[in-house]
């Protein structure tokens, strides 16, 4: 329990990043820990106390695994993660060189 | 094997992405440019194959097992009413707009590139639509946002980026409350099959579970729908893209992503309850007037219809709302409408831009004696977007009016009728200005968009014209099936699983 | 008892890396917390993971690295700071009161329902062969989900292509 | 002309790095090789391969700097390598069809614990590390072609 609301308060310092800062560089940063967090909580979910990882031995010990499922789910929301990321940063890369800054204060153009 | 045709909706588009993408460095332009009408031409005619299908399965949903394994352990594909209705709108325009893109991309450099995100794009949502597994369509979700924020973007110039950068954040942090969505939803059911979950939602009481999951939908799809408080990236993200991707954009992305998926989980996989209903109302309504008021003081042509596609998908979330039979009706055929006019009317603003080279109403006026096929589409899709008799936006904004009446709430009907209104007087202003009065000493020179421009606006206006007679008996099932499917709710679970066998 | 930790750890580098002035040392803090979640991937038991997100850590960083690097301009104070913090105060204990009730109908940290997966468990080597569970969940179990992810990243490449190309309009004539 | 490249102090780092990135590079590469071969036995699989392929490449060209890389590899090739593994992928999903769904594991599972088991688990691994690994090398590349062309300028 303490662990998944910390989780989410990690979740909730991503998001402050992303809608708060003015600066696009913490804006990327803010969603880098959005990701991370959502990943997380997923795989906290799946989870299992005195488990092992979902890898089969010849000989097995310990029985009980844990949930492979959100991990296989999760290192696609990481792969998705990292796509999103790098187009972010290749149009950031783009807007510095237009206009020769990062903050946000200064690009705005469109009203909105 | 009827349902052996599912997977191809996706197939199509990816293996036209991938192989436009191999080709596209020293093959010739007329062949990427054939590879991807030819592409588009099969899917729409397979989505009327779609349609024929479950209107002959009456009733009972096509379900194709991804890989063989039987729902939930694999992935399932679901081909009922409303996804054979979905299909057809998202390919008709996307054949429509390919058409339309031929001539107008040439100002673009790196064309195979455009055809090969646009067909990224119509994968993604051909993918949503079709599937029956919830993190499958997340991720169908996500290559149609990546493809859009690429494509916002693609003309490079300042302010495009700037609007792909914010409509790129935005939507991330969309997907990522839907992602936080499903996990709760598998930590609580355990599986990810829409159907199984239904089947088990509807066993396992749960008190607080389904509505913060809800909150975080109506957050995450709400944004992606560009619903009012969530709306800040739209107006800023279709203007910037080119006059193709905006029409579809506008015309069938928000819509699949926002409307389609909200629709889905709320009505089949959660069963939806008053609350949620009367959220989706008052969502509808406001963006419906908030956004409409907006765009009245808009002169960047472009903008002005950007707006007025969040009043129209107001309109559309109001019907579904509120889920009775004649709401949804409403809603639904509102959708397909709101699809044929609004991309007609971006791909006008996209002719006037290659002829006139300017998006500002202010710096057009009679374009109508030298542009007449680009006017003559633009009036009719003015009058649809405004409800005018005999159009097909009149059908649908009587019909959920109606509805709103039917089930008693009389200020939301009075709401969207206020808001018609006011699209009638804004087009009006479009129309006086851009069309009407005198033309421009500069613009003296101006000939008509090209023929293949003016093919697309010219089917796009007759399906406009011809709109209304969806509504008639013999063709009613079109959309009545997929009214069928959401007012089925829960049953959804059963069907599905139950059609697995077959 | 070490994910506290883990997870402690990763709440104060997010916050210095959000509220630092200095944009290479933000993106060198966010980095910690990606491998911090790494070493929290380890504890949970999920050494795929682990090892995606160490290279993915790498990647992204080298990439930030060199879009931040010479570039450290500072920020721009901002105004209004107390409503900020209020507001952003305010939304998080509104956003965590909620999913605390909805959490406590979840079933209890370590003790999944596994539903479905059980038959992954069961079956899973029979069926497809891999001893790797993870890998015959998304590489057979749900395939398509990896057709779609491979798909994004090549969406993602041929945008950063796009985007990065010059120049992006041709000549009006 | 490729030795004069390699050993010209004035590009990339210094010889320190140089020598080390020689010792090690080779070593990481094969490394992310046997992650993509033994995916369905240990932990990794295409992914993750892929991107260790593609930082191996990244890792030679942070330490001999920009010109060396790009005299060898542009990112046109890339995207087109690129489009092969996607098109590889794809196929194996299709043959599928021929087991009688798409995306059927067709082939023999063999058995359990040997390299060549799981039927077309292996080669989709292999599909995805191709095209992983060139997609993220092609990112990393037009990234220093436009920070190249921007100092040009």
């Amino acid at each position: 329990m303490t662990l998944y609301l910390l989780c989410l308060l990690l979740f909730c310092i991503g998001l402050y990043g992303v809608l708060r800062k003015r600066n696009l560089v913490k804006m990327i940063v803010g969603l880098g820990i959005i990701e991370y967090s959502m990943n997380l909580f997923f795989v906290l979910l799946g989870y299992r106390v005195h488990g092992r990882a979902p890898l089969d031995a010849r000989n097995q010990d310990i029985l009980n695994m844990v949930d492979p499922l959100p991990q296989a789910l999760v290192l696609t929301s990481i792969v998705i993660g990292l796509g999103v990321m790098a187009l972010i940063i290749a149009i950031a890369i783009r807007i510095y060189e237009k206009y020769g800054t990062f903050d946000i204060t200064k690009i705005k153009r469109l009203k909105g | 094997m009827n349902n052996t045709l599912i997977p191809f909706f996706v197939i199509i588009p990816l293996a036209s992405a991938f192989l436009i993408s191999f080709i596209g460095k020293f093959a010739k332009r007329i062949i990427i440019d054939a590879l991807s009408c030819v592409s588009y031409l099969l899917l729409f005619v397979f989505s009327l194959y779609a349609v024929s299908l479950t209107h002959g399965a009456g009733g009972m949903p096509l379900v194709y097992t991804v890989g063989g394994w039987a729902p939930p352990f694999g992935i399932s594909m679901v081909l009922d009413g409303l996804a054979s209705f979905m299909l057809v709108t998202v390919n008709l325009i996307a054949l429509c707009v390919i058409i339309f893109s031929l001539r107008y991309m040439e100002r673009y450099t790196g064309k195979p590139k455009f055809h090969t995100l646009f067909a990224l794009m119509v994968a993604g949502m051909n993918g949503v639509i079709v599937t029956g597994d919830l993190f499958n369509l997340y991720v169908f979700l996500e290559i149609a946002s990546l493809s859009s924020y690429a494509l916002v973007a693609f003309g490079t110039e300042a302010e495009e980026l700037e609007a792909s950068f914010k409509y790129a954040i935005m939507g991330s942090v969309a997907a990522s409350f839907i992602f936080i969505g499903i996990a709760f939803l598998y930590g609580f059911t355990s599986t990810l099959n829409m159907a199984d979950m239904a089947h088990v939602l509807s066993n396992k009481p749960a008190t607080w579970v389904i509505p913060f999951v809800s909150v975080l939908f109506f957050m995450g799809f709400g944004l992606k729908a560009a619903l009012v408080p969530f709306h800040a990236w739209l107006p800023d993200a279709h203007p910037s893209a080119p006059a193709s991707i905006s029409a579809m954009l506008s015309g069938v992305l928000i819509k699949t992503l926002g409307v389609y998926a909200l629709a889905r989980i709320f009505f089949n996989v959660f069963g939806i309850t008053p609350q949620q209903s009367s959220v989706l109302m008052f969502l509808g309504a406001l963006s419906m007037l908030v956004a409409v008021v907006l765009a009245l003081s808009q002169w960047d042509l472009k903008r002005l219809l950007a707006y007025h596609s969040i009043s129209q998908i107001g309109y559309v979330v109001l019907g579904i709302g509120l889920a009775t039979p004649l709401g949804i009706l409403g809603g639904l055929f509102h959708l397909f409408n709101h699809s044929v006019f609004k991309s007609l009317l971006f791909l006008n603003s996209g002719a006037i831009d290659y002829v006139v080279h300017t998006r500002d109403l202010k710096e057009m006026s009679g374009l109508k004696e030298k542009m007449p096929v680009t006017a003559q589409t633009n009036l009719v899709a003015s009058l649809s977007i405004a409800g005018i008799p005999p159009f097909n936006g009149f059908w649908s904004k009587l019909i959920i009016i109606f509805a709103c009446i039917q089930s008693g709430h009389g200020g939301y009907a009075i709401a969207a009728v206020v808001g018609s209104l006011l699209t009638l007087a804004s087009f009006m202003k479009v129309q006086k200005f851009a069309f009407l009065g005198e033309l421009k000493e500069k613009n003296k020179n101006i000939r008509e968009a090209p023929l293949s421009m003016t093919v697309a606006m010219v089917v796009l206006a007759v399906i406009c014209i011809g709109g209304g007679f969806l509504l008639l008996p013999s063709f009613r099932f079109f959309i009545s099936e997929a009214v069928q499917v959401l007012l089925n709710g829960n049953e959804y679970s059963s069907l599905v699983l139950g059609a697995v066998g077959r | 008892m070490e994910l506290h930790i883990l997870l402690i750890f990763m709440i104060v580098s997010a916050l210095v890396a959000i509220e630092v002035k200095d944009l290479l040392s933000s993106v060198i803090a966010v980095g910690a917390t990606g491998f911090a979640l790494c070493l929290a991937f380890l504890v949970l038991k999920a050494p795929d993971l682990a090892i995606t997100q160490l290279v993915v850590e790498i990647l992204c960083l080298i990439i930030l690295i060199r879009a931040t690097i010479r570039k450290d301009i500072p920020l721009a104070i901002e105004g209004r700071w107390i409503f900020n913090t209020v507001a952003t105060v305010a939304f998080i204990v509104v956003f965590l009161f909620f999913a605390q009730l909805a959490l406590k109908e979840l079933p209890a940290f370590g003790y999944p329902i596994m539903a479905v997966v059980k038959r992954y468990l069961q079956e899973g080597l029979a069926q497809t062969g891999a001893v790797n569970l993870v890998s015959a969940v998304i590489l057979d179990f749900r395939a398509f989900d990896t057709l779609g992810e491979a798909t994004v990243l090549f969406t993602a490449v041929i945008g950063i292509m796009a985007v990065l190309r010059r120049p992006g309009r041709k000549k009006e004539r | 002309m490729k030795k004069a490249l390699l050993d010209n102090p004035r590009c990339g780092m210094s010889v320190i790095v140089k020598t080390i990135t020689r010792l090690t590079v080779g070593l990481i590469l094969l490394y992310g090789i046997y992650i993509v071969l033994h995916g369905h036995l240990s932990p990794g699989g295409g992914f993750a391969g892929g991107v260790i392929i593609a930082l191996s490449f990244v890792h030679l060209m942070l330490a001999f700097g920009k010109d060396f890389a790009i005299t060898k590899f542009s990112p046109n090739l890339a995207s087109y390598l690129e489009s092969v593994g996607a098109l590889m992928f794809l196929a194996i999903a299709l043959v599928g069809f021929s087991g009688g769904a798409f995306f059927r594991n067709i082939l023999s599972k063999g058995t359990p614990f040997s390299l060549f088991s799981a039927g077309t688990i292996p080669l989709s691994n292999i599909a995805i590390s191709l095209k992983v690994g060139v997609g993220l090398f092609a990112i990393f590349l037009a990234l220093v072609i436009l920070e190249k062309s921007k100092e040009e300028e």
